[in-house]
């Protein structure tokens, strides 16, 4: 035991050590960059895992946090004339503030309900920028540029590192995770154990959009430009969930190998590749639809046999009970009396 | 008397998990025969292999001494094979009439839907006077008379129920129990699956034990229905 | 007689218009272990619900050591007192056997540290120590069973429901598990128990209560009940 | 501007229509089948194409090779069904997640494919229908209804009272019913599952392209149009309740009269930001759609 | 362990650089969206972009002290997202080492990718980004040109041809996509409309690939003289459509960039005709080139032989931007690859740089809100005649009458 505990001390002060060297050692901005995007994607993958992975909603409105984080720090930096830590952290706390509104009505629903939810409110929040005056609507809005790759590949670092270390603490450490596990595994049987999943779930998912709003903060201030369809687009939820779901879900080591290997796999094509941009679609589509069927626990879960993927999943995608609850033990499919028409059960439909 | 059905050895697995390890029992034309045992011994399991539900990995399934392993469900249907089974499985946002009219899906049976019917509804008045009310609607009774129903709509030759007294009052538990001998009366050969051991082996010509995915006893009803062992383990009091 | 410790007053659940439970009235002191028995669909299981808070009932009054519980939310349930297990066992199939129970004595001990340790304490007095770190998923049924009442007793209830917790076991299992009822209760916890198989029942309440048709139709020692005409010819069916 | 009124639900209707014909194919899948299909934008569009290389080659109006475009897909879709089937059956207890992900790689695929063999431009589907057009003014109110839309209209409603039938009136509908409702108790009637899934999905399929035929006449087709399709399909089945046939009409409608009304009487350009809003509070309200009667 | 070799491999894969040949040539990045939402545009881009560079190697490059350097051009796709962008300026400026950029497509991609390029100090030019927005920025990009002057300059010219016509329009109805580009050609409308004298009867910007009928339903109520409408191609399809099948033809249809391209007359056939459009560029102008093609006619045929499609002016426009360079490397006479110092230069050659093109003459604003846009051209309006794209005003350069009213579609 405390063989394996040393061990993976030196494994994680490799990391660290290699991380803040990382843009020390690398000259190329371009790298750094990379860096940067990847650490940023990091981010964004595993705190949209923390309400997939962990307790089994698929979130298909991530994004707007970290637009909402993107386009408040923007809007205070730029003409409200604050500083950009100040801006920032009011972006994030806007992030916050929005997942503790719409969490509450949100979380009520299951499924693919919740997904479609989501993803509505997503889609409403992106036209709402499109049309008001203070975020410039389709021109989006430009920050003076500031192009120190270091700098943001520190802040990042230092942000998407607390982030990580927050979560792991919470979910990995502390019961926080257990009890979310515990509703991802059984909504209604928590109740029983003394859990309050609707306000367990609302504080995993303001945790997961304060520092996708922060994220989103930085991101404006080093791309320098933002507008509806880059910040609130589907496309920064997608790739957060094809990062996570090929990395292994309700891990958070997993959505970060994910991220990484999406990335460099993504950048690599386009850069080199991208006279095949046909073949991407095709290569995404089909890896992803492998994915699901030869690695349904993701790479990480593959390796170390975790099947917590598949279960947040089909929790996640359960449309309809009968479709998602097979029998999984003999036993339990020989006790199941619960016939299939249940003349006194009107509490369903 | 020549026998109609023959499980012979079959091992049926839930993934990894063995659930029936080498159960053999046969079903002679005529007869009525029971398959009993406590909750999750095996037994729903078994029919579902009977009816091709699920698939049998090792052993073979001989109807009128033809194999009929690996066949699709609606064939082993088309055959004269109906179930009953646990649980009803009614088609819920149907009407009784339609689900009445379904059990004569199969072609050979097309031709006389109206006078099977007819027939339901005479053996089951209770349905003929909800025939436009949907299944879910109705009580637990109501509804394992539809399943029944259902069944005989598709006119079987061999006729399997799976715990139909599963959920019902005591008088209508006497009721289905005198439909079933009723039909064994006119000679449909039947398989009963029930956990109301004591009734049951009352009623059957014969009956297997099954105990943890393997028959561990058979004999003729009554003599099962004295055997100390059966009453100690299964009957309870 | 003690005072109650749950008292269930004219209680009613109606689905719609059908009536799961009727104007349902009886008392469980402490220290007891009383069955709840009936038919398939009396009702059993939805009183259950209305106890642990998983169905407000549509009338009348429960209460717990004294206080209106009717209507509260299950975990506000946990918290005061009350553990339940489930008729279709719900382990977290993902979690391993320690940590289904560690999420549950969460309710009671905070620290992770604390709550390990009493998680530990109960599989030790469930007999299942040695399993601590399988998946639930891998159980078997008995094992489930188990669990669902290991899950509940981390909780540290003053009550405690458990349904049908021997249904479905083979006799040695049975035993195992009626043993460990035993053991409950002399723990201090109050129980009540529906089971389906009479010998259980009948052989470790000291009360029985009877449902039928949602309503209830006899309750008192079990050598009574089952002499009952009433319940006899509800549940034994044996007419002939 | 009251004027319009009749106008607007006219405009609303019709634009409801075309959801519809997006949507009820859809929602038979999925309420059959149990997959989201999230290819169906890319059949519409691969419709649309096969139309537009039928009109370019014959020179003959759109409108006459519906019962072509049907044919031919539906054909592709009865053998496309059995290759879902192997890839949701194959991993055990997964067959949503494995549909949807399947048809999300097929998808891709279709879209990536369409862009080489079709290019990257608009097109429009020629038809007679097109610049028809009935008129009438009736005291202060004028209304004109485009005979196109209008037959996008009908042809919707047609489908719909047409699956309506098949699923209440026919056999086969009560085997369709049987399968969605309950497979196991289906197949112990004699139904033939795999056969009546694969009808399911041929019909779905071959809907769904004789929709894209209407959609490139009424509107335009490119090798693009597909993932806006398949979300607003997405969109009208989960307002309609998943799996609720006879919702998916009225959700239809309510989206293209949000939509007139918005553009006529209101801020067009809030239209859309209305749209979403609705979907996002319909469904804090009622959970499982419009008429709570989802799955 | 695992771990550790995952992760080395991954770190590998992105510390390996890009492989970067020393060779005697021209190293000129395109950044434009390959990919994504804009990949039509995108595309009609780079066909302008890799024509230029055929072309200019089959002379046998661009002669500096005697000596030929042909041109190699480098993608790097912004897969239409503007962090890409910033991320493929600089790839190409880090580890591909470019002497200068093409630029993209669009406006708001070219928003992010300019500042990485300034930077670096590397010249772009883009041949397409049309919004008035990539001009007026404060402080402005020195490094950025292009050779497709703003909407809002030829937007404007547009308008005023119109109302010069004796019975020009008195009412309009102005429409945009809310997009950048779209937006700022409706306003670009709009504002020269109400100087004009036009009276605006409605002004709307509504949602990207909205359904217009019911908009066309409130337009025809208010039957104004003109209907000016901005947006993209697969919109105009979309517009015409609606108005023919709710039966209004206002007496001018007034749209912008979309008409010039072949998928419109292609799409819509004879109820093109009649609508009108601004533009720089059409193939049947009357112009002169100094450097690179002859005339416009030999430059279509070009593009005909190699792309199979009639050429529009963006695509006129990007290959008119490859001159620019070709023009200004020749000038600047520095052989590649080119340091900082030498691009500095560069960037006030093209400042000074005035050249006749196929395209038209390339001179870049000094100042002012077009800051280096081109101001060399005259916009002018087009109309579809026919099926053939037709200049139709400023008087100069018409090659036709302007047609109007409208044929009503229902005649057609």
């Amino acid at each position: 035991m405390p063989d394996t505990v040393w061990k993976k001390c030196v494994v994680v002060a490799g990391l660290a050590v290699f991380l803040l060297s990382f843009p020390l050692l690398v000259r190329d901005a371009f790298l750094l960059r990379l860096f940067t995007e990847a650490l940023m994607w990091i981010g964004l993958a595993i705190t949209w895992d923390l309400i997939a992975g962990y307790i089994g909603y698929l979130n298909f409105g991530h994004g707007v946090f970290f637009g909402f984080g993107a386009y408040t720090t923007t809007i205070l930096f730029t003409k409200a004339n604050l500083p950009f830590a100040l801006s920032l952290a009011i972006g994030g706390g806007v992030a916050a503030l929005a997942a503790l509104i719409i969490g509450w009505p949100v979380l009520r629903l299951r499924g693919a309900y919740f997904a479609i939810a989501t993803w509505a409110f997503g889609r409403a929040i992106m036209q709402l920028a499109l049309v008001l005056d203070v975020t410039g609507g389709p021109d989006g809005m430009r920050l003076p540029p500031f192009l120190n790759p270091h700098f943001f590949a520190y802040v990042m670092l230092a942000l998407v590192g607390a982030t990580y270390i927050v979560l792991w603490v919470l979910l990995e450490r502390a019961p926080f995770g257990l009890k979310l596990k515990a509703i991802r595994e059984d909504e209604s049987g928590s109740l029983a154990i003394g859990l309050n999943p609707a306000k367990l779930k609302l504080q995993a998912l303001v945790l997961s959009a304060a520092p996708a709003g922060l994220i989103g903060g930085v991101y404006a201030y080093w791309i320098t430009f933002i507008d509806p369809s880059s910040v609130f687009g589907d496309l920064v939820t997608d790739q957060a969930v094809v990062m996570a779901v090929f990395g292994g879900l309700g891990t958070l080591i997993g959505p970060a190998i994910g991220a990484v290997f999406f990335l460099t796999f993504k950048t690599y094509f386009w850069a080199y590749l991208s006279d095949f941009q046909v073949l991407y679609l095709i290569i995404l589509g089909v890896a992803i639809a492998a994915c699901v069927v030869f690695l349904p626990d993701g790479i990480w879960g593959a390796v170390t046999r975790r099947q917590e993927g598949r279960r947040a999943l089909r929790k996640g995608l359960s449309l309809n009970q009968r479709a998602a609850a097979p029998p999984a033990h003999p036993s339990a499919a020989g006790t199941s009396v619960r016939p299939s028409v249940r003349p006194r059960d009107g509490e369903e439909e | 008397m020549s026998t109609l059905l023959k499980v012979e050895g079959i091992d049926v697995f839930y993934g990894p998990a063995q659930a029936l390890w080498g159960v053999s029992f046969e079903v002679a034309k005529g007869q009525l025969v029971s398959l009993v045992g406590t909750n999750g011994a095996g037994k729903t399991t078994t029919l579902r292999a009977i009816c091709g539900l699920i698939e049998a990995k090792a052993g073979r399934i001989a109807w009128d001494g033809r194999e009929i392993s690996g066949l699709p469900v609606h064939e082993i249907m088309d055959l004269g094979v109906s179930l009953v089974p646990e649980g009803r499985q009614l088609f819920p946002k149907m009407t009784v009439e339609e689900n009445l009219t379904i059990g004569s899906y199969l072609r050979r049976t097309k031709a006389n839907r109206n006078r099977n019917l007819d027939w339901v509804y005479e053996l089951f008045p209770r349905l003929s006077e909800r025939r436009r009310q949907l299944a879910e609607t109705m009580s637990g009774g109501e509804q394992q008379m539809l399943a029944i129903g259902r069944a005989l709509m598709q006119e079987p030759k061999f006729l399997i129920l799976d715990e139909p007294s599963l959920g019902l009052s005591p008088v209508l538990v006497q009721d289905i129990f005198r439909i079933i001998k009723d039909f064994h009366d006119r000679g449909l050969t039947t398989l009963l699956v029930e956990q109301n051991v004591s009734q049951t082996l009352q009623l059957v010509d014969y009956a297997y034990v099954i105990e943890n995915g393997r028959i561990i006893m058979e004999g003729k009803g009554r003599d099962l229905a004295d055997n100390p062992k059966v009453k100690e383990a299964y009957l309870g009091f | 007689m003690a005072e109650p410790i749950l008292r269930l007053e004219n209680v009613s659940k109606a689905f719609g218009g059908l009536k799961a439970v009727n104007q349902v009235s009886f008392d469980v002191s402490e220290g007891e272990i009383v069955g709840l028995i009936g038919p398939n669909g009396a009702g059993k299981t939805t009183v259950f619900n209305l106890i642990s808070g998983y169905d407000p009932p549509t009338e009348g009054s429960i209460s717990f050591n004294g206080c209106e519980i009717s209507g509260r939310k299950p975990y506000e349930l946990a918290a005061v007192g009350i553990g339940r297990t489930f008729q279709i066992v719900k382990p977290f199939a993902g979690l391993s056997v320690l940590d289904n129970v560690t999420v549950a004595s969460y309710l009671r001990y905070p620290a992770q540290r604390d709550a390990r340790r009493k998680a530990r304490e109960v599989l030790e007095f469930i007999g299942m120590g040695d399993r601590a770190d399988m998946p639930a998923a891998g159980l078997t049924l008995a094992g489930r069973k188990r669990l669902e009442i290991g899950k509940a007793l981390a909780l540290e209830p003053k009550l405690i429901l458990l349904d049908e917790v021997v249904a479905g076991l083979n006799p040695t299992e049975a035993d195992q598990t009626v043993q460990l009822i035993l053991s409950i209760r002399k723990s201090g916890v109050t129980t009540l128990i529906v089971e389906h198989i009479m010998r259980v029942i009948m052989g470790i309440s000291h009360r029985v209560v009877v449902l039928n048709y949602g309503s209830l139709i006899a309750q008192g020692a079990p050598e009574e009940v089952a002499r009952n005409p009433q319940v006899i010819e509800a549940y034994l069916g044996e007419s002939k | 501007m009251l004027t319009l009124l009749p106008q607007a639900i006219i405009d609303g209707l019709l634009l409801g229509g075309i959801y519809l014909t997006v949507s009820i194919g859809f929602s038979l899948a999925y309420g059959v089948l149990h997959i989201i299909d999230f290819a169906v934008g890319e059949w519409i569009m691969l419709g649309a194409f096969l139309g537009l290389y039928l009109t370019a080659w014959t020179g003959w109006d759109a409108m006459l090779f519906l019962p072509a475009v049907f044919v031919v897909f539906a054909v592709v879709g009865w053998f496309t069904q059995p290759l879902i089937q192997r890839v949701t059956s194959g991993a055990k207890g997964r067959p949503v997640l494995m549909a949807l992900v399947f048809t999300f790689g097929l998808a891709l695929t279709f879209r990536g494919a369409a862009q080489t063999v079709f290019g990257i431009f608009t097109h429009s589907l020629p038809t007679e229908l097109a610049a028809g057009s009935w008129y009438w003014e009736l005291g202060p109110f004028m209304m004109t209804v485009p005979l196109v839309r209008l037959a996008g209209l009908v042809y919707a409603l047609a489908i719909t009272v047409g699956l309506t039938y098949l699923l209440k009136r026919t056999d086969l509908g009560l085997a369709i019913r049987a399968v969605a409702q309950h497979k196991d108790a289906a197949g112990l009637m004699g139904v033939n599952i795999q056969r009546t899934n694969a009808v399911v999905y041929s019909l779905y399929v071959g809907i769904s392209a004789m929709t894209g035929v209407f959609i490139g006449a009424i509107i335009s087709l490119n090798s693009g149009m597909g993932p806006d399709l398949s979300l607003f399909a997405f969109f009208v089945v989960v307002l309609a309740g998943m799996g609720y046939l006879p919702g998916v009409p009225w959700a239809s409608f309510l989206l293209g009269l949000i939509q007139s009304f918005f553009l006529i009487f209101f801020n067009p350009s809030w239209t859309l930001l209305a749209v979403f809003t609705v979907l996002f509070l319909i469904l804090l309200v009622s959970p499982t759609g419009l008429f709570r009667k989802g799955v | 362990m695992k771990r550790i070799f995952l992760i080395g491999v991954l770190v590998l894969g992105m510390v390996l650089p890009g492989v970067a040949l020393a060779q005697d040539a021209f190293k000129i990045g395109v950044v434009t969206s390959l990919s994504g939402d804009l990949a039509t545009g995108g595309n009609v881009t780079k066909r302008g972009y890799d024509l230029w560079a055929k072309d200019v190697n089959a002379r046998g490059g661009i002669e500096i002290q005697g000596k030929k350097y042909p041109v190699r051009l480098v993608y790097g796709d912004d897969q239409s997202q503007a962090a890409q962008a910033a991320s493929a300026a600089e790839r190409l400026s880090v580890q591909e080492k470019v002497d200068c950029v093409l630029g993209p497509y669009a406006s708001g991609v070219t928003l992010a990718a300019a500042p990485v390029l300034e930077k670096y100090k590397i010249p772009m030019i883009t041949g397409s980004a049309e919004s008035p927005l990539i001009w007026r920025q404060n402080p402005p990009f020195k490094y950025t040109f292009g050779t497709i002057p703003p909407v809002n300059f030829t937007g404007s010219g547009v308008i005023k041809s119109l109302k010069a016509l004796p019975d020009g329009p008195k009412t309009a109805v102005i429409y945009g996509t809310n997009d950048a580009f779209s937006k700022a050609t409706a306003e670009a409308f709009q504002a020269t409309a109400e100087k004009e004298g036009i009276k605006v009867l409605k002004f709307n910007i509504i949602p990207v690939k909205q359904d217009m009928t019911p908009l066309m339903s409130a337009a025809k109520a208010l039957n104004p003289d003109l209907i000016a409408f901005g947006g993209h191609d697969e919109e105009l399809i979309n517009l015409v459509k609606a108005l023919v099948q709710i039966d209004f033809t206002p007496r001018f249809l007034l749209m912008h960039y979309g008409v010039t391209e072949p998928a419109f007359i292609e799409a819509l056939k004879k109820n093109a005709d009649g609508v009108l459009g601004g533009s720089v560029w059409n193939v049947n102008m009357d112009i002169k080139g100094q450097i690179g093609w002859p005339t416009a006619k030999a430059y279509a045929d070009a593009a005909m032989a190699e792309y199979k499609v009639p050429s529009d002016y963006t695509q006129a426009g990007c290959s008119a931007a490859g001159l620019a360079f070709e023009a200004a490397l020749k000038q600047l006479a520095v052989p590649p690859p080119l340091d900082e110092a030498a691009r500095t230069k560069l960037v006030s050659i093209l400042e000074k740089i005035d050249i006749q093109t196929f395209y038209g003459r390339v001179k870049f604003a000094e100042e002012g809100e077009f800051y280096h846009s081109n101001a060399g051209l005259t916009p002018f309006t087009v109309q579809i005649l026919d099926g053939k794209e037709m200049v139709v005003a400023p008087v100069g350069l018409a090659q036709a009458k302007l047609l109007y009213p409208l044929k009503p579609w229902k005649q057609r």
